[in-house]
């Protein structure tokens, strides 16, 4: 009988190596030139000026939306987790605006940014986060499931790296059903350990599947910087597939617009994979738990705040077009806090669902019994 | 009638639905070129060509969750597991996101995805390849859980399952691929959800599912010429959802129960159905309910050993004389 | 003795096993530097070094396999898992490997590894996050579970937990990471497969453990105090192995059986006890064995309609006083 | 409520793209200088006569074991899976060959050769597929699940993939108990899609744990050729987590012990890990069960046989050196196939576990009872 699991007590330990903060530095593996000023690339050039304000726009919404969700759960009004998103809302708002009618997006828990991106009503958002029945989910799904099939966002999902695959299924669909159309896949930096990350990035190079593999890196995954989960660069990963990657800084909206239209249009017309890698920063802590003060310092925080803000940035550069005036920003600004603010007005008169709701939504037949072909107990007690 | 096997009956089943319904795709490990790691899918591919049926890298993960992925845009898709002991290594696509994504969403997202596969002992294949996850993921609510015993269940409930709107999880057995069985002709359905009483007795009622079916069926003959006890053999047929009404109504009848089943005891459908049966239908028991499940171990290797591990119908046999004792 | 929270007393038996053996390691998400996502482990970096207390990346069948992996050679690993919901994507690492590795070499490695952390429902993180997996764990032979209700359990079990030689599963409870116990002081040890009579009774026996049986307790006060029942509680505290003999002394004793866990229904650790129990004591029963578990569904997030959806002290007092009817 | 699922027909389907068989083309990440001449390389200049014949000599004893179980399987004596190693024998010889003391092997369920290449037994390994009592796993693990560990062999894993983080374990061990030691962890060129690999490789190249990753390329899993399988070059992937990577010609002994002591040095030395990937073949079927004639021709086997096969070629290198004569490799040949004959008889004669065994070897405590500390049931019916 082999005794090894009894082996003697170890003498040394082993020392793990040391590690440092990464940044992405830019690198792309397409040969496409970059042009040197992305408001030029012409996929930002053709922005009228409305279509820019609207940019604009749904960024501070996001940022508002969820300012005012944080109140909200610091006044208990909500369960669970809240992962803002403020700090990262070029990214959203950059790809999510290059979504054409057989575009698609799923993400991860830090879903609200997507969600006003696409195009849902801060109502149902709030009245989610809430628990209301009004809820975009009907309040069974909380602030990580946020959907919105009718606009092509397929969530909102927990469980780290899980949603990749769905992306790819996504994507896998609409190329059978002949359309033209892709589907961007989001994860933040900690995700692309998973498991199911590597096989769907396969799958997707070996099928040629129209999915984009987007990485917001934020440089953590909870209090794990990227240099402690991560060996490598992640979106070059993508050569170990021959599949096209890039990075892009994702503080400026012109710049993930510019980026992810090239990496579309090879989806759109080559049905080309490729990975994605956002540089971005998140200034909150990873949930509202998070006391956020074991892993960064105020310091990088406030060095994001004040010169790498997506929507300062975008602000400038649209006041410097002549595109906005200080006063249209601060209207804008005025008008996504009382957007926010009625909101959670929604949110707080709308009912709670009702224990009878609990076993709705469970199964397709039982909500359809006019339809159900099965018999038996669905259910038990 | 005609007498198929049900390797043959799940193969019918398939290129029937694929006819029939151009989203319908099928999906695994070596369907296509390869004809089907125990040929059941051979034919498909020169039928139907590559872009339905499409043979997929050693990715459980990442081609099932594909699958739910597509089948949220409208896709059909039919998964085989090469086994389903496989699932343990796609085990969060199968029951977080194919199972919760209805609930999540508030209804919004349906996945009409079938999953399907052996999922048996009895062939020497060890520990890691003879898993029998029916109680596993019948545990999750939004799931169908199917395990068909002959030829033509194989064939009807299958059809159904993949015209069914909710992920629905189908468990094949490779010792019963080459039985043959009677199938009607023409189309042929089954409604998951519907047991079948496989044998009609007043003595002893056997609640029992999959190849047990056989087993029981077996161990009945004996018992009525042998030892005069007339016992009746439902068959569960679906796990989820679950035909309890007719166990009951033979509960009614013989007032004793033995389950029998290919699982490990621990949290098994046994557990479950003993649990309902006697919240159910205690003042119809004459007795305690028994149950004759694997001996609970890993799944032995040993040929000869296997089968004594396993519910055969000596051991139903015997299992049975005690519940009536 | 001292009164500390469930979480410290994990903690200190973390640390006392740290201290004991070199070769107990820690490892898991932010277990190190970020001092646990619920602050189990604070403290333990800074005391043990970075080679003992060892931060993950997000990969749980990766690190987690090479846990199990090291177990061969004797390091022991104590896992920890953000949550147990997590085991999803690990299940394959912790359901084939630890559990059979020594079935299949015929018992020449063996796997001396815990994995712990949070199993529960209630904290609101919706239907991926609330998983209770003890029926799915428990239901494979070769590996031990654990579900500590009080800090005094939590720690005593722990310990023996990382002693014992076979893999040991330990599920937590969120919810209890705050609750406060006397815990003795000193080297404490609690066998594993011990169950726990939390109060003595003489007309119900509730046989539960986790969270539940605080729920237990506080509907059995009740039931005393209104209603004049005297209710008996048996906390397992653990699933694998089962201390069967005390739930059936209780039950000999009361004659009826309510069993409350917080558990999806189909085929969970009530489904197996409700089995065993009128098995093994069928004559002593004077009505069916009743059963409270979580309302069938995925887990709702709505803050207030999910406390209805798990087991509470109210929800045990009605399903109390059917049972006793 | 959306009705997705219920969207039209397609009426277009997608083209997959077409696929062609590809061959490793031997490439390295190291600098290191090759040499021309693997014969050369000191790792095999200097081995003595006799150690050279010993290597040639496991080779030929795998090869005939494996001949004679199938036959013994295709007589009926063996159940379950046989897969055959035919062909492939020069790798697990040529990496095992260079264990010492600290270093660990652990395999797919292609294991019966590395299982001969650590030094096991033929009648225990015989008598395990006839699943006997007097096997190397008590007949409990058959063909799949062979182990040794008191030779540093931990199997014999039958999910594909699932034995990869196992090794990175290993190396962990070897790291955290301060030992001079690699782990060598094997998988087939299909086995790189499964997630546990990638989360591995991350693993191992970001705590730098001692241990190889060895790819055994035989172009196939099952039925489906690499080209099918997998998107990019499988050694190169190592690039995406900055880690050192091979690839070798695995016909060749010598140049499978220089390729692969290189990597082990960089192991032991510098805690490196590794991707190495091996070119080899098999001769036979996937497994016993296998037709082998939907996926391959005739002739590209007979190519292998005949111009490629690492027995033969080894045999005329050694003649060659003078090392060997054709009546020594005649003899060895002989011993070999008597040896088999032998095993298979033993196993024939040995017991079968018994219905009692089968509860057996699952707990450490159920095995110890003196030693037990837990109580309570721990079988159930
Ligand atoms: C499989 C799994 N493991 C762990 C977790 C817990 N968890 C949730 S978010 C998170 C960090 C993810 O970081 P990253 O991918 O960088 O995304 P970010 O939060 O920065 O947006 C962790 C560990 C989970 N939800 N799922
Ligand atoms: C997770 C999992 N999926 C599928 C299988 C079935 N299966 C066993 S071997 C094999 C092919 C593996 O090919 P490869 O990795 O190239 O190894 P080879 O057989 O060529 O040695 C497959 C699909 C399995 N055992 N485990
Ligand atoms: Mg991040
Ligand atoms: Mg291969």
């Amino acid at each position: 009988m082999n005794r090894a699991c009894f082996r003697a007590l170890p003498t040394k330990t082993f020392p793990l190596p040391t590690f440092k903060r990464l940044t992405v530095t830019k690198k792309t593996s397409t040969t496409a030139e970059k042009p040197v000023n992305f408001a030029q690339a012409p996929i930002n050039a053709a922005l009228t000026a409305a279509q820019k304000v609207d940019l604009f726009r749904t960024m501070v919404r996001i940022r508002r939306f969820e300012e005012r969700s944080l109140r909200a759960y610091q006044g208990k009004k909500i369960g669970g987790f809240l992962h803002l998103y403020i700090g990262q809302e070029a990214v959203a708002v950059g790809c999510c605006s290059l979504m054409g009618k057989d575009d698609h997006v799923i993400t991860a828990y830090r879903d609200h940014g997507h969600a006003i991106a696409v195009g849902m009503e801060l109502n149902p958002l709030m009245a989610e986060l809430y628990g209301k029945a009004t809820g975009c989910s009907k309040g069974k799904g909380g602030s990580m499931h946020y959907f919105a099939p009718d606009k092509n966002y397929w969530g909102g999902h927990g469980i780290v790296g899980g949603q990749i695959p769905l992306g790819a299924g996504l994507a896998y669909a609409v190329k059978y059903q002949g359309k033209k159309g892709a589907a961007m896949a989001f994860m933040g930096d900690g995700a692309v350990n998973q498991g199911a990350v590597h096989e769907a990035y396969n799958l997707a190079a070996l099928w040629k599947l129209p999915v984009i593999f987007v990485i917001e890196n934020n440089g953590y995954s909870m209090g794990t910087s990227q240099a402690r989960s991560s060996a490598g660069t992640l979106a070059k990963r993508a050569e170990g597939y021959d599949m096209a990657w890039g990075q892009c800084n994702g503080a400026d909206v012109y710049e993930v617009r510019a980026t992810m239209d090239r990496f579309l249009k090879l989806a759109h017309e080559k049905h080309e994979p490729a990975i994605v890698e956002i540089d971005t920063y998140r200034y909150r802590g990873h949930s509202v738990a998070d006391p956020d003060n074991t892993y960064r310092t105020k310091a990088e925080i406030e060095e994001y705040r004040n010169n790498k803000d997506p929507i300062q940035l975008f602000q400038k550069t649209l006041l410097a077009e002549g595109v906005l005036t200080e006063a249209t920003a601060a209207k804008i600004d005025e008008e996504a806090r009382a957007e926010s603010d009625h909101a959670a007005d929604f949110a707080e008169a709308s009912p709670f669902p009702t224990a009878a709701d609990i076993q709705t939504d469970v199964y397709w037949e039982a909500d359809h019994p006019a339809e159900r072909k099965s018999q038996g107990r669905l259910f038990f007690e | 009638m005609s007498l198929i096997t049900y390797r043959e009956a799940i193969r019918h089943a398939l290129a029937e639905e694929l006819e029939r319904d151009a989203n319908v795709v099928v999906l695994g490990e070596e369907v296509g070129q390869f004809h089907g790691a125990y040929k059941v899918t051979e034919g498909l591919l020169a039928k139907f060509g590559p872009n339905r049926i499409v043979d997929t890298p050693i990715s459980e993960a990442g081609f099932i969750g594909m699958g739910i992925g597509a089948s949220m845009l409208g896709v059909r898709p039919v998964m085989e597991l090469m086994f389903w002991s496989f699932y343990s290594v796609a085990f969060d696509q199968i029951l977080n996101n194919a199972a919760n994504v209805r609930y999540m969403s508030g209804g919004q997202i349906c996945c009409p995805i079938v999953i399907r596969g052996p999922a048996n002992g009895g062939t020497n294949v060890g520990a890691t390849h003879s898993h029998t996850p029916e109680n596993v993921l019948a545990n999750h609510p939004g799931v169908k859980v199917v395990v068909p015993a002959t030829a033509a269940d194989a064939k009807g409930l299958l059809k159904s399952a993949i015209r069914d709107n909710d992920p629905v999880f189908f468990l094949e057995n490779t010792i019963l691929y080459g039985e043959k069985g009677e199938v009607p002709e023409g189309e042929h359905l089954i409604p998951l959800g519907k047991a079948d009483v496989k044998r009609v007795g007043t003595d002893l009622t056997i609640v029992t599912y999959g190849r047990c079916v056989l087993h029981s069926l077996a161990a009945a003959a004996i018992l009525e010429k042998e030892h005069d006890i007339s016992v009746e053999v439902v068959d569960l047929r679906t796990i989820r959802p679950l035909d309890i009404d007719t166990v009951l109504a033979s509960v009614k009848k013989t007032n004793r129960v033995l389950i029998v089943e290919e699982q490990k005891p621990f949290a098994s459908v046994g557990s479950q159905l003993a649990f309902m049966i006697q919240r159910e239908a205690f003042d119809d028991l004459d007795g305690p309910i028994h149950r004759l499940a694997t001996i609970d171990a890993p799944a032995i290797y040993s040929p000869p050993v296997e089968v004594e591990q396993l519910p055969n119908p000596q051991r139903v046999l015997k299992a049975a004389l005690e519940a009536v004792k």
